[in-house]
């Protein structure tokens, strides 16, 4: 039997609230390529949920003609595990912050990130809390002055997807709000994932920290800047495609092809190894000692979260299909009083 | 079953194990209750233990209590004082005997007074030495040597032979009691089944107290308490948490939908979590959280998802979860609360119960944030209550907080087995899915409850965002319209409001009118109902209610306060509820009020009863 | 400064600035602002814009308003109904003009009426084309032309010149009300020295619109409010949050001892920490935490430090800070939690106020678990409360709660600037070290105010440790003693009863008996005192008290409620305080409920005067 | 000038408090060595303070003759924050749970390992909730049946170093409870680290979880399931010290030596990278496949937290000494009314 499903556009996505974002955020084009993504993954719109919590990217469920969730600020991962694990047939979107994630949100990012619970986080990230008009996150460059550093902040900022690898994610990968071509497959493929998908997006905030990603999206600057990893193949960087990643040890250093140094030199990409330290230690690559790596840094199978929940309880129904709940009540010690 | 001296006739009778935490004495609180509750008595338990896991042994910190009574009438606490006390060390001794009724029967383990027992108890002399025990009825008995005796020929560690010692002490009291061996002889065989060695060591000992009992007729007389008029039916013992969760099951499928538990452990609300987890095979999803914002988030996003949800802790989780909850009640989405109070404030007396997490319940919320709250009573009625909580949930579309309590959570009592069948089912609807030229699906219209529709995720053409921002009527959208944030707070307590039409109005055990009034809510009721019971035999005008609803108040409470010259309010907290009924119903009541992780005694409520009627 | 037309006097007026949120309107209005107070005027400020950094442009949404009342008199308000709107777009017109007096001045950018404008706006034709525009006397000028043109010579961009505008509207409103532009062009220079060419185009845009005031004459008449009978002093503006963070170093200085602040951003509270976070040089540390649990748990660690430790927060935050703010009770350190209140319940209105937290500062933790409250009354008296608010937590060594509201934090008024040395010391003393033969330390022994000990780390011999479970008296050991657990809850209960001997008495403003009381708190004093103030005015038996301790309340408070035949509570919640009086003193109250996310009229109180005077 | 300072004993910093855990529970010995390890430090009693959360491990604070705070359940790290910023000289332990640090704590471990708080954390991982009488926890296995897991849990379990690493940690150690010398070692070694440490003890909970590090305490199987970590020394292990870990590209493996492979070809231990990768892969070594390492995996240089904020706040005040409050109060535009 063959249906004619009406072929959804991406506006058809979008709801009929007004955008808010300020003119210029980055947050504009994410929001375009999960529209489009979302067509090329073809589900119906009422099978797509996104949970997002509190900061200008957690607008973002307002914005989509799907069923939503703005929750609360850090906590958006816990509402998504709950609904998941009961109604795994849907999809469900996580969007968040650098804030809402790493901040405040940080522990139900882990959790739901060591459970493998099977949803799609993607964390805008613009080192800065915009809705709060701008102080310092926990992405932040030491040294930052913002309204609640003005001398300049002191802690170290975090690496989302170092933290990601530490509690054992089952796939990372790295994208950029401008990239749209790049952006659009990187969610298309945390979709395709089964299990948790963390997504870190350079997100420009025009207003508030303008230019963070400068280096990476500069046109003169990105290709020195910016390293596409690609499955099997080996780290290639540079407008001319003439630099590379090398292992010294377990040291990465950057070096020139040609004089001696071939492909076969550097390190190959291997978003499959079971071992998550090389998608670790290219998730350490930063400015300005390295270019930062973008794409999927590794995509693995392990048991998802809410499909072990659910196989517990088909297998314990199934084993007891004739369970009743008079039985239940009827456990144990009874007695009558006559 | 029989015995050299003819038992003596009592109506009832409380017994309380007392030992160190290793020494099993819960174990021989709950087989004696399971016994006698076989026998037909009515029962009611209070165990008692200490925070620790092994509190040091031998220490008066490491002491573990199981209180029971047993009666041939309807009964409604575990009793004031001791008819009969057991104890297993020193340290048991001088921390339970002053519970115990002058005349008592006192049953002392002799073997365990030594010298590093003493030290351990910190006593420089034998308890046993004390003249004032004269007032007691003291049977020592040399159990550790005789327990070690009975078990020989098994060829058991010391250690291990000594860990029967509870068994001996159940026997010994089980004869003393009339109590009949085979329950137990049946428990054992099915726990330790897997161990014969030990199931025969357990069993020797069991009945080598019984025999100790018969064949030195150790007490001058044994005790016989008869069946009690329980109404007719089929009875188990039912615990509170247990209660709390067969109930939820209960109304889960009454509502035809499965269960999701998010949850975080924390005493006492524990018990939950562990028995909803085996129960997979109703449907029983358990989702233990990394934290309880986690657990309580989880819920909700079980509540978006359609199932029955629910979130168990305790005052401290509860306190993190405020602002969730404000979430759940803005997102009006049905879901159950549960919090079994301990005694606080901050980490508190985290085993022993209290009542003082009503204020909380109430008001720790930011902004104008109602929500229902309801109180089981008792042990069985746990159960009926998760049922009712569940049925205004899904009626009203918000979530409701139970307040249980340390006492009742682990407290047990007989509970009448009804038909699965003959429970009212709860109806919810969900929206159907709509066509594109449908009219537009508003998520916040109003049903004639004040009710919005609970649209599920996966229904084609209800797709909606919901949020903790500010919404408009009807659509639901973000509005930060100034008149449209009035109508909505109002609404949302207008909806609130007007539970109170949806409960049963409240019922008064007693004279209509009179001179006092004794209101008690949670887990007081059985010593408030006792005493009044008592007092009215005694000729006083007063009359007993028992609010199981307090947020809203039932539609006709305030009628029935005004129907009392005084109102009298014992509750385990400094006057919370009295706070609220004062600010309500403008009615001056008379508070009493107990903070000592320990539930009522009936005498107490009798004591301030009589003041206030003499 | 001279101009044509003869000024007409008047005692004041009430200007709003409204257009896109990119349009400046809150430079403008602080502008108008400080150049009226230091005309000598006494003033008052509203600023209100929407939760949306940026919300887009040109539609309702995103309209951002700033109000100033200046007067010639002593104010408590920024005032009611307008006396000249000016607006930038016609989305600023339609949300704005019905606050506008009837004969009231419009001034409007007649540039920015075009079609993609008013489409913006969601409008089919202009609003003014609007014959009800007729009973305002309205001024439409090409602003945007006119400042391209002044600035024209710059050679700027035309973005660049646009954002000129406000300057330009500024200055017109400045030649209405005839105010010196010298203040706003040092501003300038201030503020843009160092962007030469974008200070010469403000200069120009101000200037020009002054100009074409004086040129144009485009107003019948100017006004001229002349200096308010301040007392004498020196003064500054001052806004609340500013107020509170200045008051904290204050209050920290005056014990002689560095200062702490943990917390994490929230709407309306950030500018406290980011106010705070200037003043290193004070000795102040800011910590800004992973989230406000992490914010109020490092204060109790800052407070065990000796620091005088403070967390601030808004009504979400503070939800999630109720766990620990349990324990900072148990724990009896002294520290300050701030929660600047905003729109509820759950996310709300984050950006507009309301008095709805009461009730969370009061109730919102487990267990019985009292804190007191205070609530400042104005921006400036923010000051004097935050050094209020540590004396108290340093004499009783307890958590004190200040609760501000949005109104407050960002209103701004003349504050009269005191000398720090006339400012009272709060002594503060530290148990001093031990050696080995000295009698043990005992952490929890009372002074006669019942607090106990501050022992600091790092002093040889005082040793101890404290946590969340009940301690024993004195010792502040754990103790599971159940008569020991209610001294201790009834102890800490009586140590905050008693601060209401340590506070001032309440104050009346007014007849010390009379038909009516109307009682306020927090931000709501402006516009009760101004209505009570008519209505005295005017003949009626009406008082005014402004009750900043809510918990506990002043001693003489009682007896003040029975002075009067009514009560009056006007709130920005649902009737939070009068549950709290009526519970306490079972006094019926009225209330005068407003949820909308913005201040009283004054009007409204008169109503509610009159209604229950007549 | 000197002074005869009375030389403390292990028993003096011990309360006068009875100790209240299990017989038999591996707190004892972290108590014990612990003991003895502030003996070895020199510090004052009284400069020393334990912090710890809630549950059995976190009494630890109430058997210590110090200054001690028995706080609420997780948030430990955020109480010693606030301490240590206001008050450089005390040395702060924080002392914690499986479940308290990872569980409902993950998010302030989490960001005090990032600032670098100068603290001292040690983990009792029991991989259970102790008080709470035995659910399992983030360390559990998985299957791991407990009370709240009858038919085995399904949760991913968390490795607590491997996490520490994905927050930048500076110094990141391990030992066990009955190794009584490695562990008071290591205590050592953290109390001189400047910055976090973070610590986690093998610690056996004879109660509910007894035996779950039986691996790496019996005597028969210890010296072929542990590897004792030595900074510049190869990983070798077992009972002869015959097997070594060799790397392979970044993948470790167990080679055994002699037999054409010398220490040479190991991998050698750096705690002193300034790239956490290898200790990142350290972690990673995970029974039954490797021999799990204990000792120092990490233990490098950084700027520390509470140093910073010291630092801004003495700087500020050193340039601007004269600063009176009335100066503060007078800021900004002020005016006289006569
Ligand atoms: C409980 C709570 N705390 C604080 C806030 C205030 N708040 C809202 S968003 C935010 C940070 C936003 O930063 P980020 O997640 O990076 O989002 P962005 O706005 O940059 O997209 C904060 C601190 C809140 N809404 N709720
Ligand atoms: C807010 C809060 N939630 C839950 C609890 C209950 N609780 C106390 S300790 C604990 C877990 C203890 O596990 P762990 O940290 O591994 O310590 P252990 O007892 O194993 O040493 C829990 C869940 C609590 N005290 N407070
Ligand atoms: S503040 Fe920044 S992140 Fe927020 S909407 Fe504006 S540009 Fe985007
Ligand atoms: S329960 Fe386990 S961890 Fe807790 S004290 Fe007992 S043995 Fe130790
Ligand atoms: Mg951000
Ligand atoms: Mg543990």
């Amino acid at each position: 039997m063959s249906i004619d499903l009406p072929v959804l556009k991406p506006a058809d996505f979008g709801s009929d609230q007004d955008v808010r974002w300020c003119p210029g955020c980055g947050d504009y084009s994410i929001l375009a390529q999960m529209k489009k993504a979302l067509v090329a993954i073809g589900d119906p719109r009422e099978n797509t949920v996104f949970i997002s919590g509190i900061g200008c990217s957690s607008r973002f469920p307002y914005y989509m003609n799907t069923y939503g969730m703005h929750s609360i600020h850090g906590r958006a991962p816990a509402f998504a595990t709950g609904l998941k694990v009961c109604r795994p047939d849907l999809k469900v979107w996580v969007i968040t912050g650098d804030g809402d994630a790493l901040s405040i949100g940080g522990n139900h990012l882990m959790h739901a990130i060591r459970r493998n619970v099977d949803i799609n986080i993607v964390l805008f990230n613009n080192r800065i809390y915009g809705l709060t008009k701008g102080q310092y996150s926990p992405t932040s460059e030491t040294g930052k002055i913002t309204k609640s550093s003005p001398i300049g902040s002191i802690d170290n900022p975090l690496t989302p997807l170092s933290l990601a690898m530490g509690c054992g994610a089952s796939f990372v990968a790295r994208s950029i709000d401008v990239n749209i071509k790049h952006l659009g497959q990187t969610l298309l493929r945390a979709s395709a994932h089964k299990g948790t998908s963390f997504v870190e997006v350079y997100q420009n905030c025009n207003i508030f920290n303008d230019g963070a990603w400068k280096y990476a999206t500069d046109r003169e600057t990105k290709t020195d800047n910016l390293i596409e990893l690609e499955h099997g193949k080996p780290l290639i960087f540079g407008k001319d495609r003439d630099k590379g990643i090398r292992l010294n040890g377990i040291t990465p250093e950057v070096v020139e092809l040609g004089k001696g140094i071939s492909e076969d030199d550097l390190l190959f990409h291997d978003e499959k190894s079971s071992e998550p330290s090389l998608a670790f230690l290219l998730s350490r690559l930063r400015q300005p000692e390295f270019p930062e790596a973008i794409g999927v840094f590794r995509d693995i199978e392990m048991p998802v979260y809410d499909e072990g929940v659910n196989q517990q309880v088909d297998q314990e129904q199934a084993a007891n299909s004739d369970a009743t709940l008079d039985e239940l009540f009827n456990s144990g010690t009874t007695w009558n009083v006559e | 079953m029989s015995t050299t001296t003819t038992p003596e006739k009592v109506t009832g009778a409380t017994i309380r194990f007392a030992g160190d935490s290793g020494d099993g004495m819960q174990l021989s609180g709950t087989q004696l209750t399971n016994t006698s509750a076989l026998a037909g008595n009515d029962v009611a338990t209070f165990p008692d233990y200490p925070a620790e896991i092994r509190a040091p042994r031998g220490t008066r910190a490491g002491v573990s209590g199981f209180q029971v009574q047993i009666a041939a009438e309807e009964i409604f606490t575990p009793g004031d004082q001791l008819d009969t006390l057991v104890v297993m060390n020193p340290a048991a001794l001088v921390t339970n005997i002053e519970d115990l009724k002058t005349g008592g029967t006192l049953v002392v383990n002799e073997d365990s007074f030594e010298g590093k027992d003493l030290r351990l108890a910190k006593l420089d002399e034998s308890p046993l030495d004390d003249p004032g025990l004269d007032e007691y009825r003291v049977i020592k008995i040399k159990m550790t040597l005789l327990t070690r005796t009975a078990v020989e020929e098994l060829g058991l560690s010391t250690k291990l032979a000594d860990r029967c010692k509870n068994f001996f002490a159940m026997g010994f009291v089980y004869w003393l009691y009339n109590r009949d061996l085979q329950p137990t002889l049946d428990f054992i065989q099915a726990k330790f089944g897997g161990m014969p060695d030990i199931a025969e060591a357990n069993e020797k000992s069991l009945k080598a107290g019984f025999n100790y009992g018969e064949t030195t007729e150790a007490a001058i007389s044994t005790y016989q308490v008869d069946q009690a008029a329980l109404p007719e039916g089929r009875y188990r013992n039912m615990m509170g948490n247990q209660a709390l969760a067969i109930g939820c099951i209960a109304a889960a499928k009454l509502s035809d939908r499965d269960l999701f538990l998010g949850s975080y452990p924390i005493t006492p609300a524990s018990d939950i979590l562990h028995e909803l987890s085996k129960h997979k095979k109703y449907g029983v999803r358990t989702f233990q959280a990394e934290d309880e914002i986690a657990a309580v988030c989880s819920t909700i996003g079980a509540a978006f998802a359609g199932h029955m949800a629910m979130t168990t802790s305790s005052g401290p989780g509860i306190a993190l979860k405020g602002e969730a909850m404000g979430l759940g009640m803005i997102l009006e989405l049905p879901m159950l609360i549960i919090n079994v109070q301990r005694g606080g404030p901050s980490t508190g007396l985290p085993t022993k119960t209290e009542q003082s997490d009503l204020y909380q319940a109430m008001f720790g919320r930011n902004g104008e944030s109602p929500l229902p709250v309801v109180a089981p009573q008792s042990p069985s009625d746990c159960f009926a209550m998760a049922i009712d909580a569940w049925r205004i949930a899904a009626t009203f579309m918000c979530p409701v907080i139970i307040l249980s309590d340390g006492y009742i959570a682990n407290g047990a009592e007989p509970w009448k087995i009804p038909d699965f069948d003959s429970l009212e089912k709860i109806e919810i609807t969900h929206p159907a899915p709509r066509e594109d030229g449908d009219p537009a699906f508003l998520p916040y219209a109003r049903d004639e409850n004040l009710a919005r529709p609970w649209a599920l995720p996966g229904t084609k053409g209800l797709e909606h965002r919901i949020g903790g921002l500010e919404k408009a009527a009807e659509t639901g959208n973000v509005s930060y319209d100034p008149d449209n944030h009035q109508a909505m707070c109002e609404l949302r307590q207008e909806k609130i409001d007007r539970i109170a039409d949806f409960i049963p109005p409240q019922e008064v055990f007693g004279p209509e009118k009179g001179d006092l009034l004794v209101l008690s809510w949670g887990g007081t009721y059985g010593a408030c109902r006792t005493a009044v019971t008592h007092a009215q035999a005694a000729g006083a005008s007063v009359a007993h209610a028992q609010l199981r609803y307090l947020n809203p108040f039932p539609s006709n409470f305030e009628e029935i306060l005004n129907n009392y010259d005084k109102v009298l309010i014992p509750e385990l907290n400094l006057g919370q509820l009295k706070t609220l009924i004062q600010a309500k119903y403008l009615i001056e009541c008379v508070g009493l009020n107990k903070v000592k992780g320990r539930p009522f005694a009936i005498v107490e409520i009798e004591q301030r009863i009589a003041e206030l009627t003499r």
